[in-house]
């Protein structure tokens, strides 16, 4: 494989990212499954980087689930989005920063819709102002928030403590990115690299020291296919398509893998719990599980933050095989503690535990 | 009375506009689709179907399985080169599917049903689509006992992130009335209502033409766990889109189809 | 075990470096004309299994060619052998000789385990 | 001495189409400045080993060009590029890297073709995984006698990809490149020729088989040579853990996605207007059809003209062709300079 290649096309796909004052919406998955992601992304621009990040406690849903499961039509959808954006203009912000790829997704069909059919964009203005009287301007850049800690990976790097290493051998690990389909396979201008060779998670996994690994089926979908996962019975696409990823990955013994998407992260991890189950099968090097981090968590085992405040227990492959590869610290009598610090009772049968 | 001409209520969607152009049958969607992979599904038979304009036919779709199979990754429209997006059409298809009640004709129509009492009515409950307070473990082992671990001490993960469950700000935040009234109103004024209000109709329908006992809100009925995990397991054998296609989808003849799921 | 209402399906896509093509070998060894088919189809439109089942014998083609033989077990047992699919032919595919030797060729397998 | 000597044409490009028609406007009594870029007069055909439906070698061809111009009244310069042409009433001056060329009478395009190039289409990773090659690099090993993967051995499975580049709005081509679906069965038959082990699969949407002999090019290929024919346009390559490349595609007369493993995967680049010929025909206000290559006047019977009077067309800076339908479309514009020539005399007189 020449690397050479994908650099050209990564050149080609560059992507302006703003350098300050981002107005942040949530992802809907993230602050219910593993809300650590956000906190410490807020922190990071806030504190570590001193950037201005605005979040409107008002802002709700986006409606993407419902919307991708076809129970919210494209007109519900666009004005709750522009709500959104109408937030952000009476404070006075310009580029979303988004914490969702389902949500960055639909922000892109959004505005590129209206590009297409402005009728739709006034149609939208005329609903809103029906429904809410707020008006709103079109902003200047979507972001996802990994495009945000790509621009900043190299910042991160010079703050990094544990880099992506085995800190007995030196050797680099190795990383399976996964971008979530939403990213930039609908509109590859949006995303950092286009839509075959994503760069952002390969910049930050290069830039931190790992090595990633290009496997066959790395565009393939993690299967969450919305409904297909929201009903119980149809659970069985959802989980066949990442099999079908493991399977591929497999024989490249990843460590761990980095994944875009709320929803990925999430399957990725859970459906390697539930083929365990299912056909006692694991993925990983030694019948272990192979976790699934998301790129703020990486980010901040890198720097050195405690993992349990970043909230890496919370999937069900855990990642303490990890963290003893790369040499970073941990207490093990603080994984599951109560708001008074007292010890919670700790989940069993859990991955790589 | 003339029939409604199913293919000009399709075109008035400005999605369907965008993502039919005019398919050559290329295939290069259906090669790298996850639900191709699974189900008996093709999105390149779907898009040439749709582009007979034949009313029968679009009517076969609507009324059938086979639009219900997409995940919506959106993974054919990098691909194209006619510039279509099948899933574009898919989500239009079953939208339409929707609106005029053909939905609960099919197994897996019928699910939006569930689709609707969960993700739904969260947003108009909660303004999330899935706040973990409403993603009940029994409804969901495959998220395994970490998940019961964080259902069961939600206030405590919240707060661990530094955020408080149900506070003013941050993560799974409670919004305030008038936050909820404007997404209530959005969904009012935009045909969002008005398609919840139809999925619950055609549902209560179906659910008393097959016997069912339906209940106005919630998850707790029998049609709701029907629909939630009834699975035929015919929706992987080879033979039924070939006979969607011939016969519009009205009869399925499920003789000589060997067993699909295993 | 815990009841999860579901469970991993099997792929439908053609693995060909998996599948057994023994079936397509020995019609190509038998009925070398096989080898000429363009799919157009000619054989499925005038077919009579086809006015009443799920017969395609365009397809069957293609299923024998890519070793998918479950799916050709299930579709050769329609065929009635009338040979009309043979007159039509452009390419002078002995298309009823096909089917009459797939079947022979799984008579074979199952018996010999080839 | 016959009138035409004091005519002066200039032809841009050397390759299958300009040397056609300097040889033939030479022999009519004209005088030709033939400018070439390259450093040999015969374009693409160079490029080529063997040439379909016959498998003729191309450098017969290629000496049948070079004889056309080997013509006292032809002044061929190499290594030249044309940087403008300017009308002047009805004389051309064409200004080119080696200086000006003046008082062109008529001047013919036959600028060519530009290969796709194949980087455009990502997901087929050519640039990037080893074993990803075009149709011209398989055309460079069979010249060098043998068909060896990038380990240096030889290829368990060959998959031939149609259309890249053509027919694809994705890269912003609709049109069909006419030649690269009998290029792929002639190669599938070289390659089964030369290695008879080895596999060959082509992935096609249609078979355009339209010149002579082209069909019955397929049908050996099917019958003689064991190629097999997979009818769906390739979504994506990727590379597994020995190298090997794994394809997917929808076996469309199946309805079933299909994937493969394949050691070599050669890609049928198409052909799009010449970036150099489009240059210059800035400088002329030539205009351009959608499909990117020279608009001519009229489609059925004016396909040898320009919007531009005394501007002329000839060969694959018009359309996608193969060489004989190059040669006889340069042939044909030999017709209209002529015409228009004799018609400007007749003004003169006038």
């Amino acid at each position: 494989m020449k690397l050479e290649g994908k650099k050209r096309i990564w050149k080609e796909f560059q992507k302006e990212i703003p350098d300050d004052h981002f107005f942040f919406v949530r992802s809907c998955i993230r602050q219910s499954f593993f809300p650590g992601s956000e906190q410490f992304l807020i922190k990071l621009l806030r504190e570590e980087l001193g950037k201005d990040i605005y979040e409107d406690p008002r802002h709700t849903t986006c409606t993407g689930i419902g919307y991708h499961s076809d129970v919210v039509p494209f007109e519900t959808i666009q004005t709750v989005v522009a709500r959104h954006f109408a937030l952000a203009t009476e404070r006075g912000y310009k580029d979303i920063l988004i914490s969702c790829v389902t949500s960055f997704g639909i922000y892109e069909e959004i505005v590129e819709t209206w590009k297409h059919f402005p009728e739709t964009l006034e149609k939208t203005r005329e609903y809103l102002y029906k429904a809410t009287k707020r008006e709103f301007e079109v902003p200047r850049t979507i972001l996802h928030t990994s495009d945000a800690v790509y621009k900043f990976k190299d910042e991160i790097a010079a703050r990094m403590k544990y880099p992506l290493v085995d800190h007995k051998t030196g050797e680099p690990l190795k990383a399976v990115e996964h971008i979530g389909c939403h990213y930039s396979k609908m509109f590859p201008k949006y995303g950092v690299g286009g839509a075959e060779f994503p760069h952002t998670l390969v910049g930050m996994i290069e830039s931190w020291g790992g090595k990633v690994i290009d496997y066959p089926e790395r565009r393939h979908c993690c299967g969450f296919g919305f409904r297909q996962y929201l009903i119980q019975a149809d659970r069985g696409y959802s989980m066949s398509n990442s099999k079908k990823k493991f399977e591929s990955m497999e024989p490249y013994k990843p460590e761990f893998v980095l994944a875009n998407c709320p929803g990925c992260t999430m399957f990725m991890d859970k459906w390697q719990y539930t083929l365990k189950e299912q056909e006692g099968k694991t993925y990983g090097v030694n019948g272990q599980g192979i976790p699934v981090l998301t790129y703020e968590e990486l980010a901040g085992l890198v720097m050195g933050y405690d993992p349990w405040e970043l909230g890496v227990q919370y999937h069900m492959v855990q990642s303490e095989p990890l963290m003893d590869k790369m040499g970073i610290p941990y207490d093990k009598d603080k994984k599951y503690i109560a708001k008074d610090g007292s010890k919670l009772i700790a989940p069993k049968n859990l991955i790589n535990a | 009375m003339e029939k409604e001409n199913l293919f000009n209520i399709l075109k008035q969607d400005v999605r369907f506009e965008e993502g039919l152009n005019a398919c050559m049958n290329c295939g290069v969607c259906t090669a790298i689709c996850p639900a191709a992979e699974f189900y008996n599904y093709d999105p390149r038979k779907i898009v040439d179907m749709v582009q007979t304009r034949d009313n029968e036919i679009i009517l076969g779709l609507l009324k059938g399985e086979t639009i219900w199979y997409c995940g919506q990754c959106m993974s054919c429209k990098t691909r194209c080169p006619r510039g279509n997006t099948p899933g574009s059409i898919i989500m239009v298809l079953r939208l339409v599917s929707q609106r005029l009640g053909y939905f609960v004709e099919s197994e897996k129509g019928r699910q939006q049903f569930a689709v609707k009492r969960t993700a739904g009515d969260n947003i108009l409950n909660h303004g999330y689509c899935v706040p973990a307070y409403a993603v009940d473990p029994d409804k969901h082992p495959e998220q395994g006992p970490v998940w019961e671990h964080i259902y069961n001490n939600l206030e405590h993960m919240i707060a661990r992130a530094g955020g408080e469950l149900n506070g003013e700000e941050g993560p799974l935040r409670r919004f305030s009335p008038e936050v909820m009234q404007e997404l209530k109103n959005i969904f009012k004024v935009t045909g969002g209502q008005d398609l919840f209000d139809k999925i619950e109709e055609y549902s209560k329908k179906k659910a008393a033409e097959m016997g069912f006992e339906f209940k106005p809100d919630g998850t707790d009925c029998e049609y709701f766990d029907y629909v939630f995990t009834y699975d035929s397991g015919c929706h992987f054998c080879d033979s039924i889109m070939e006979e969607e296609y011939e016969t519009g989808g009205q009869e399925k003849n499920m003789e000589g189809i060997p067993e699909g799921n295993s | 075990m815990k009841k999860f209402g579901f469970s991993s399906i099997k792929p439908r896509v053609i693995d060909y470096d998996r599948n057994n093509r023994a079936v397509m070998e020995y019609i190509m060894e038998n009925e070398p004309s096989f080898a000429l088919c363009i799919g157009c189809g000619g054989c499925a439109a005038t077919c009579s299994a086809a006015q009443f089942t799920d017969m395609s014998l365009r397809k069957l083609n293609i299923l024998i060619k890519r070793g998918e033989n479950d799916e050709v077990r299930r579709l050769m047992n329609k065929c009635m052998l009338c040979g009309k699919c043979t007159l039509v032919c452009p390419r002078g595919v002995n298309t009823r000789n096909v089917i009459f030797l797939t079947q022979q060729a799984f008579r074979k397998l199952d018996n010999y385990a080839v | 001495m016959p009138e035409q000597y004091d005519r002066h044409i200039i032809i841009v490009g050397a390759g299958a189409a300009g040397c056609t028609a300097a040889g033939q406007l030479a022999r009519e009594g004209y005088r030709i400045s033939l400018i070439e870029k390259e450093n040999e007069p015969g374009g693409k055909v160079i490029n080529w080993y063997q040439l379909f439906p016959d498998r003729r070698k191309s450098e017969e061809v290629l000496k049948y060009l070079r004889d056309e111009i080997d013509n006292p009244l032809i002044n061929i310069s190499l290594n030249t590029t044309v940087e403008s042409i300017v009308k002047e009433d009805d004389r051309f001056i064409v200004t080119t890297t080696r200086g000006v060329l003046t008082a062109a009478d008529a001047i013919l395009m036959a600028t060519g073709f530009d290969l796709f190039k194949p980087e455009r289409k990502e997901e087929y990773g050519y640039g990037i995984y080893d074993d990803v090659i075009t149709s011209v690099e398989l055309e460079e090993k069979f010249h060098s006698g043998t068909v060896l993967t990038s380990k240096g051995v030889a290829p368990e499975r060959v998959g031939i990809v149609h259309c890249v580049g053509s027919r694809d709005e994705k890269v912003g081509n609709f049109h069909c490149s006419k030649v690269c679906c009998v290029t792929a069965v002639k190669q599938a038959i070289e390659i089964r020729e030369m290695l008879p082990g080895t596999e060959v699969f082509c992935f096609y949407m249609d078979m355009r088989m339209f010149g002579p002999y082209y069909e019955e090019l397929y049908r050996e290929a099917q019958e003689k040579w064991g190629v097999n024919f997979i009818r769906g346009k390739v979504s994506e390559a990727s590379e597994n853990i020995e190298g090997r490349l794994l394809v997917k595609v929808e076996d469309t007369l199946a309805g079933k996605p299909l994937k493969m493993q394949v050691d070599l995967l050669v890609l049928m680049i198409g052909m799009e207007n010449s970036l150099s010929g489009k240059k210059i025909a800035g400088s002329l206000d030539l205009e351009i059809g959608i499909n990117g290559f020279f608009s001519v006047l009229d489609n059925h019977y004016g396909n040898n003209q320009s919007n531009q009077a005394g501007v002329f067309f000839a060969g694959t800076c018009t359309a996608a062709m193969n060489i004989t339908d190059t040669i006889s479309h340069a042939r044909a514009s030999v017709v209209e300079i002529g015409r228009y020539l004799k018609s400007k005399e007749k003004r003169v007189v006038l």
